[in-house]
């Protein structure tokens, strides 16, 4: 039973589901909210399901982290470590730009008193 | 005799005396001849139907009576025509008219009444805005008496005048010319000096020359 | 030569006011009236000669008749009265058709020029009227001459008559081009019912309102040239022209007298109605003509 | 500055004189793009016409207080348009025609009654000819590879029919809009009579023949008349293309007559009387024959003297007086009559009469109909030219004849010297090609050959030679003259002795004496009466104007439309980026 | 200098700007025009060398990160640094003239703004362009807002939102390519493309697609674009429509050609552009703010790029290129003048147009509307012949009729502008300009005169360019190692 959940395709298939998931939450959440900071929840929840599906499908069973300590030279049962770099980096950008946007919303409410983004439409024809 | 003065009876003397001596005089050179024969041949009348007699015209003109077979058609201005014919009384307000008709023909030129009123003014004798005699105001030619004359008489009247014009008689415009101011002083009695601006520039004041 | 011209110029006047005096002679004899002799537009243009005066507006006014009268002489000679005389036909051949047809508007234009100067808002109104009068009078009368001229495919009038001696003459091979041309000729002549430029009863005289005297007399005596020029046109477009006075007589006062006919049973027209008239029936008349010249001919 | 403008407006003259007729330089653009020079005969006729025309306007400038940037931006446009006709390839061609267009935009804008919707017709429209233009000299690239004229010319008859007929219509639609063919001609009477008064002259006279320049170009050169005849086949005489031109044209004309009878403003008659004469040239340059050709080149060089006189006499009119308009002007014939005899044998030009100019240019139009058998269309243009009589008329009336309609009319002066100095050039011009029609029969031959058309004969300078008949300019020149003279001194002798009248209100007026406060001008109701003839009525109340409103009003509501999209809501923005994402993918997809 | 420069240069001063700042305010501003100047000179040093060149870090392509300079993307770094170059100068008297509180803050951004704008021209690995498109986006966002204003924060948070959505999209398409092929190498996904499951290349596709296309403000994805132009400052707009817009450009039609979505894909975008060029120009109709009107008509132009870039004609990229480079030197001229005008009337109504009296701005504002336009003699004419010429060698006689048209609505409110310009019966306020403005703008209204009278300066880069973009084989070889 348990070999079932240790099983790669298994794995992966929850990690697909479940990120999909997420992705679909973050999905409604676009749809649905209208609160800049909502919003920006919503992204951020997308953002992250594109992590986990992206770690997620790059970790097999055994395979270990790949740190280099010095003392192993051979790489071998690692995971690959380019997405995790690139994961590590798109988290950076993701932070910046969510800090970005709140600090925009923030300065927004305090000038106008509005959050709600489909409200911000002084800028229009 | 309200308006006796308009009758001419206070006229000057020495205006008098020069429209006594206007009488006839024959012209002389074969061309002037010849060219008052054509006159008298061809004449081009303007029709101011002033009165009553405005009726008789169509008649004369057309093919009962036939005018032109005499040489006599009628024309629309004044410019063009040779004879003015009067038919009847002339009111102040037609008189400036026709002064300013008769004024813009080209001379020679002629005017014929017909009937009593603008010899004397016949019924009209004692209205108050009627002319009595034209006569003072404007030179007759020829004055066809009734009241009104048939076409025949007006033709009578034209060929009295075509006999005139063929004998080289003095006819009325040159007693206008010569006595002008006789005239226009009768003419402004009646018509007052508040008459129309354009009469300084009449021929009156052209006649030697263009000054204006 | 000089002297030739100047005995045609003659011809045309005599012959013209004659014409003239005739013109008003037969329809008051038409109209049951004795009427004036033949001589009287003569009389009356000696007399408007020998007037004492003549009044002018300046020298616009002076030369507009001027222009006229040479409008009508040029005309004159630029159209062969006498079709086999050489120097006539030489003198022609300097000149063609087209040239006749805008010679022909010079005489008004002079006319006109001097009406506008005139300053009299009657004069320039008959003015007006002449020219829409025109725009439908010609129309018929360009039809003819158009086709007449690709029948024969020369502009040149010499050889338009010539051409009649070997195809038999305009009138009987295009008929419906004679025909337009003649209800245009009505209107060229001033009769009715085209006669609306000069309605006394609503424009006094129309464009001659201002002239008076010696102008006048002009232009009376170039109406008469001209009259008889363009009497000689016709019949040297449609009738084979004339080779001798007494052709010329017969042939011009055959034509005279048919738009003497014409123009003494009808009403006037408004302008908009003649225009509407000339652009109707004459017109397609001649379309007719036109069309059968070039696609059947 | 004046003089400094003239001399350098005198320098193309003699550059082109300079290099006598033979001038071939090629300047490379880009490794496709040449902008070459290359003349022709065609293009030096064209040249000296626009060159002298500008020489004389800038004359006229003398006295009428010019700024620098006017002169300079005339100059710019003189070099355009001498770019344009000497233009050996389409790029020069087309960077001449650019350069022309928005030179003389900005100097229309210096009018002073100059209104942005008349800008933006004149600027629209001249965009248009220039898109159309592009589009069909792009297309030509395609099948020549090279934007050469000859080139084009040679590799022309190896393209599929359709694209031959593509770029004909094409080039013919955009210079149809330059020469103001009716239904493209809504910006012509906008902007001639609001242009500046002496700018009006440059626009009527030269740079509506560059449209007729381009046609030229197109047909008797890309094309070739041979060509068309293959293409189009033959009817009648001519070919089936001349025919719809001729048809195209003569329409052109008589509705642009009419209309110019009825309008009130000076300028807008000379525009729609631009738009008609350019109508007849338009009517016989397809026709493809000798005196198609000639005809058209005639009329094109009479048309641009005529113009030219006429305009300038109207602008020196209106700077004189200050007035435009027929029913505010009047009776100045006394006042100024040099101004007046000039625009007098302007108009007998214009109207066609004999003895001047504008006989013969007719003449020749009218022979090109006949050598093609086309009666109808020579009908149509006769027609045209009699009602044509009424606005020459009007014209000569409305400002000098007549009475004055205001009190400082009757004190004007004579216009300054500066004015009349091109003004009497041109009609002198107007008068020697009356007297000497057959001369131009030398400039137009070596056209023909460049056409590959049969050359007109030529027997002497007075004689205007044609199939179809000739006719002498000399000798009815001077024989109207002799006879002039001859009737004159008649009547000079004549002892009816005429009075000078003086007084304007002394005329036969039933008896009636008419005040200064009498309507004596009939300048504007002139015309009018042509609304109750139903022909023309027709013509007149109809307009392009609601059709081209039309369209601004629908652009505009589409814009309206369209701009919704951009309602500024960033939720719906986002939105909609998904679901074109996903629409997208379902149709990638499967 | 190694390429690395092109990045870390701006990115040191970016960092380094409160430094300057401490200095005194010429400190700071020279040293943004000094840092400008010194790209852009290097840049024009590029010009001589043999390309493509190559500036790898610690380890060598494919596994490693490198900077790949070829003639293409050398044609998009000389408009980028000249017009950084450009509007530096500009803000010499820009920040003298205005309220200049928010001035380091614009420095940094405007710094970073280079350095994304151009790593991502340079970069020839998927992922550091994602990484480079987020810096630009994050400077272009806080750009938008960095007067902290209502208008601009809100153009601010739009931007944002929208680039949020722009990047997930992006990073799921690197993540599936790194899933099926395994790499983030330009080169070695460009090789292996096809090979990759057609499902899931379409996938890929699509959201590169929408992603850049969403930034590069292609049609259904662009109704944002107009509200940022509209709240930003008019110099930054310069920015945007110069160098940003650009910058996705490039990578959009970098990717098109070099993983052959071309030919598939050439239709749809090419339509798409028509339709952004339509609806953008007669959108721009009705405009009664200067800035969103010049919004519309950035985006227009940006149609006809696409439509243009995605021909798959070397003639008609060329003319595209050249048409990018004209309309960037247009549009950073056309913005500078309206932001000299908006700091004196103090409004972004179209009648400010009108309004003014400077003989100097109106010339170079009308050499401006002309280029744009395409009017000879000045060089938007060369690149839209040049343009026209490509699809008529392609016979694509549709698309030289659409943009034809279209264009003449274009001019209608073009027109409208220059007419009021000319309209003499409006007061006329004088406008100072500045000193340094009369050398910036006439530098750039010159640029426009030369390009159009003198084109084979650009048509050579533009002619490189374009065999660059279509026969990438020897960025290939460079992006890959190979030629290491």
């Amino acid at each position: 039973m348990l070999d079932f959940f240790n099983s790669n395709e298994t794995i992966h298939f929850i990690i697909t589901v479940g990120s999909m998931l997420l992705f679909t939450i973050g999905l409604y959440g676009i749809f649905t909210q209208k609160n800049l900071v909502k919003v920006l929840i919503s992204f951020d929840i997308m953002e992250s399901a594109l992590f986990l599906f992206f770690i997620g499908l790059h970790y097999n069973f055994g395979l270990v982290a790949p740190i280099v300590d010095g003392s192993d030279k051979t790489f071998t049962n690692m995971v690959d470590p380019v997405p995790q770099a690139m994961i590590l980096t798109t988290i950076v950008i993701g932070l910046a730009v969510l800090a970005l946007g709140l600090s925009f919303g923030i300065e927004y409410f305090r000038l106008t008193g509005i959050n709600d983004i489909s409200k911000m439409n002084e800028l229009r024809d | 005799m309200m308006e006796s003065g308009f009758h001419g009876c206070d006229l000057d003397d020495s205006l008098k005396c020069k429209l006594e001596e206007s009488g006839t005089q024959n012209t002389h050179s074969v061309m002037e001849k010849a060219a008052a024969w054509f006159r008298s041949r061809s004449i081009f009348v303007v029709a101011y139907g002033t009165g009553c007699g405005a009726i008789e015209m169509p008649p004369t003109f057309t093919s009962r009576y036939d005018a032109e077979r005499m040489g006599v058609v009628g024309v629309a201005t004044p410019r063009q025509a040779d004879l003015i014919i009067l038919s009847g009384y002339l009111a102040y307000k037609t008189l400036r008219r026709v002064i300013r008709t008769y004024e813009q023909m080209q001379k020679p030129k002629y005017i014929i009444t017909l009937g009593s009123c603008p010899i004397n003014g016949g019924m009209y004798w004692d209205s108050y805005n009627t002319i009595k005699k034209l006569d003072d105001y404007l030179p007759v030619d020829v004055s066809v008496v009734g009241c009104m004359p048939r076409p025949e008489a007006v033709i009578d009247g034209f060929s009295l005048l075509q006999k005139r014009i063929k004998n080289g008689e003095k006819a009325g415009w040159e007693k206008y010319d010569e006595n002008l101011d006789f005239y226009k002083k009768n003419q402004k009695r009646v018509l007052g000096n508040h008459v129309d601006p354009s009469y300084e520039t009449d021929w009156y004041n052209l006649e030697n020359g263009s000054e204006v | 030569m000089i002297f030739q011209i100047i005995l045609l110029i003659m011809l045309a006047y005599v012959v013209g006011f004659i014409y003239m005096g005739l013109y008003r002679n037969i329809t008051a004899r038409i109209q049951g009236r004795y009427g004036p002799t033949v001589y009287q537009t003569f009389y009356d243009s000696i007399k408007l000669f020998s007037k004492k005066n003549s009044v002018s507006y300046g020298w616009m006014f002076y030369l507009g008749p001027v222009i006229m009268a040479t409008g009508a002489v040029l005309t004159l000679i630029l159209v062969p009265v006498f079709s086999d005389s050489d120097f006539l036909r030489s003198v022609t051949t300097q000149g063609n058709l087209f040239l006749l047809l805008y010679l022909m508007v010079l005489g008004p234009l002079g006319n006109a020029l001097a009406v506008g100067t005139g300053g009299n808002p009657f004069g320039v109104m008959g003015v007006v009227r002449g020219l829409t009068r025109l725009i439908g009078l010609e129309l018929p009368f360009y039809i003819a001459v158009v086709g007449l001229i690709i029948a024969s495919n020369s502009s040149d009038i010499v050889h338009i008559i010539d051409l009649q001696k070997t195809t038999g003459l305009n009138i009987l091979v295009h008929p419906f081009l004679f025909i337009a041309a003649m209800i245009s000729m009505v209107g060229f002549f001033g009769a009715s019912p085209f006669d609306i430029p000069g309605a006394p009863q609503e424009v006094y005289s129309g464009p001659r309102t201002e002239f008076s005297g010696k102008f006048l007399a002009l232009l009376m005596s170039q109406g008469s040239i001209f009259a008889f020029a363009k009497l000689v046109l016709i019949i040297d477009l449609f009738l084979g022209g004339a080779d001798s006075l007494w052709m010329l007589v017969i042939k011009t006062f055959a034509i005279f007298i048919t738009i003497i006919f014409i123009g003494i049973v009808y009403g006037r027209y408004k302008v908009e109605q003649a225009v509407d008239f000339l652009m109707k029936i004459p017109t397609l008349i001649g379309v007719i003509g036109l069309v059968r010249i070039i696609w059947f001919g | 500055m004046n003089s400094i403008f003239l001399l350098l407006n005198l320098l193309p003259i003699l550059f082109l004189y300079q290099f006598g007729g033979d001038l071939h330089v090629s300047l490379s653009l880009t490794k496709e793009f040449t902008l070459s020079l290359s003349q022709t005969p065609l293009g030096t006729f064209f040249a000296y016409l626009s060159l002298i025309s500008f020489l004389l306007v800038t004359i006229a400038q003398k006295s009428k207080k010019t700024s620098f940037s006017y002169y300079a931006l005339q100059f710019l446009l003189s070099i355009a348009m001498l770019a344009i006709v000497l233009a050996g390839d389409f790029i020069t061609f087309f960077i001449g025609w650019e350069i022309m267009t928005w030179s003389s935009y900005f100097l229309i804008s210096k009018s002073s009654d100059i209104d942005t919707k008349s800008l933006q017709k004149y600027i629209l429209f001249s965009l248009a000819s220039a898109f159309s233009l592009i589009a069909g000299m792009v297309i030509a690239y395609s099948f020549a590879n090279s934007f050469d004229f000859n080139v084009i010319q040679n590799s022309f008859h190896t393209m599929p029919f359709n694209i031959k007929v593509a770029l004909i219509v094409l080039f013919s639609l955009s210079f149809f809009t330059k020469a103001g063919v009716i239904g493209l001609h809504y910006w012509v009477v906008d902007t001639y009579s609001k242009a500046p008064d002496l700018f009006s002259s440059i626009l009527s006279a030269v740079m509506s023949k560059m449209g007729i320049y381009g046609l030229f170009l197109v047909y008797g050169h890309l094309v070739g008349y041979a060509e068309l005849k293959d293409m189009f086949g033959v009817i009648l005489n001519g070919t089936d293309f001349g025919y719809v031109l001729g048809w195209i044209g003569v329409i052109t004309s008589i509705i642009a007559t009419f209309k110019a009878i009825t309008q009130d403003e000076v300028k807008r008659l000379l525009a729609y009387s631009s738009i008609a004469q350019l109508g007849y040239i338009i009517a016989v340059i397809g026709m493809g024959t000798s005196f198609g050709v000639a005809g058209a080149m005639y009329h094109t060089l009479i048309h641009t003297i005529i113009k030219l006189l006429l305009f300038i006499n109207v602008a020196a009119i209106v700077a004189q007086t200050g007035k435009n308009k027929f029913s505010e002007l009047g009776g100045l014939i006394y006042r100024t009559p040099v101004s007046f005899v000039m625009l007098l044998i302007g108009i007998i030009a214009l109207a066609g009469m004999p003895p001047l100019g504008g006989f013969a240019s007719k003449f020749m139009l009218y022979n090109a109909a006949i050598d093609s058998k086309f009666a109808l269309i020579l009908v149509g243009m006769l027609f045209s030219g009699a009602a044509s009589f009424l606005y020459c008329y009007k014209l000569v009336y409305g400002i000098y004849l007549g009475h004055p309609t205001s009190k400082d009319l009757e004190t004007q002066k004579e216009v300054p010297i500066s004015y009349l100095i091109p003004q009497v050039i041109l009609a002198l011009l107007l008068v020697a090609t009356g007297a000497f029609p057959g001369a131009f029969i030398k400039v137009i031959n070596p056209i023909l050959i460049e056409f590959s058309l049969n050359t007109i004969p030529y027997t002497s300078m007075g004689v205007m030679q044609s199939a179809v008949g000739n006719f002498n300019g000399l000798f009815i020149i001077s024989a109207f003259v002799v006879i002039f003279v001859f009737i004159l001194l008649l009547i000079w002798r004549i002892k009816s002795k005429a009075k000078n009248n003086l007084n304007r209100f002394d005329i036969s007026y039933c008896g009636e004496v008419p005040s200064k406060n009498t309507q004596l001008h009939y300048g504007y109701g002139f015309g009018t009466d042509l609304y109750r003839i139903k022909f023309v009525n027709a013509i007149l109340k109809r307009s392009s104007s609601p059709f081209y409103e039309a369209l601004a009003t629908q652009t505009k509501k589409t814009a309206g439309l369209l701009s919704r999209m951009y309602y500024g809501n960033i939720h719906n923005t986002m939105i909609i980026i998904l679901l074109f994402f996903s629409a997208l993918y379902f149709i990638g997809v499967n | 200098m190694s390429l690395g420069y092109y990045f870390l240069l701006p990115v040191i001063f970016s960092f380094l700007t409160p430094y300057f700042r401490k200095l005194g305010t010429s400190a700071l501003r020279g040293s943004s025009v000094f840092l400008t100047f010194i790209l852009f000179v290097q840049t024009l040093e590029y010009t001589g060398v043999s390309l493509p060149q190559i500036s790898q870090f610690s380890v060598a392509p494919p596994i490693g990160i490198a900077f790949v300079l070829d003639n293409f993307s050398l044609l998009f770094l000389l408009i980028f640094t000249f017009s950084g170059f450009m509007v530096s100068l500009y803000m010499l008297w820009y920040f003298k003239a205005n309220d200049n509180t928010n001035e380091t803050r614009f420095y940094v951004f405007f710094n970073m703004l280079l350095a994304g704008s151009i790593g991502m021209i340079l970069s020839c690995d998927i992922f550091n362009v994602y990484i480079f498109f987020e810096i630009t986006g994050i400077s272009s966002y806080a750009l938008a807002a960095y007067n902290k204003d209502k208008l601009g924060l809100e153009a601010g948070i739009k931007y944002l939102i929208i680039g949020s959505i722009a990047s997930i999209f992006i990073v799921f398409a690197i993540m599936l390519i790194y899933l099926q092929i395994g790499t983030v190498n330009i080169g070695l996904i460009a090789q292996r493309y096809s090979e990759i499951d057609p499902k899931i290349a379409v996938l890929i596709a699509l959201m590169l697609f929408i992603g850049f296309g969403t930034k590069a403000e292609l049609f259904p994805m662009n109704f944002w674009a107009p509200d940022i132009y509209q709240g930003s400052s008019s110099h930054v707009n310069g920015l945007f429509s110069a160098i940003v817009a650009k910058s996705y450009l490039f990578v959009f039609f970098h990717l098109f050609y070099l993983f052959g979505l071309n030919t598939k894909y050439t239709l749809l975008i090419m339509s798409l552009g028509a339709i952004t060029f339509l609806v953008s120009e007669f959108t721009a109709l009705n405009q009664k703010d200067i800035k969103r009107l010049f919004a519309y008509s950035t985006l227009g132009q940006l149609g006809i790029l696409f439509m243009a870039l995605a021909s798959n004609s070397s003639d008609t990229i060329s003319g595209a290129l050249f048409h990018l480079a004209s309309h960037s030197i247009s549009k950073l001229l056309i913005f500078l003048v309206l932001g000299i005008l908006i700091s004196k009337f103090k409004s972004t109504k179209i009648t400010i147009v009108g309004d003014f009296k400077s003989l100097f701005l109106s010339i170079v504002l009308i050499i401006g509307f002309l280029s744009i336009l395409g009017i000879p003699p000045f060089s938007g004419f060369i690149g839209k012949i040049l343009i026209l010429k490509g699809f008529a060698l392609s016979h694509n006689y549709i698309a030289i009729a659409f943009i034809l048209l279209v264009s003449i609505v274009e001019a209608v409110y073009f027109f409208r502008l220059i007419a009021l310009m000319l309209d003499k019966k409006r007061t006329k306020t004088s406008v100072p300009v500045g000193f340094v403005n009369y050398i910036v703008l006439s530098v750039l209204a010159i640029l426009i005169v030369l390009f159009g009278v003198y084109p084979s300066l650009l048509t050579h880069y533009t002619d490189l360019a374009t065999n660059a973009l279509l026969q990438p084989h020897s960025y290939l070889q460079f992006a890959l190692g190979v030629g290491l």
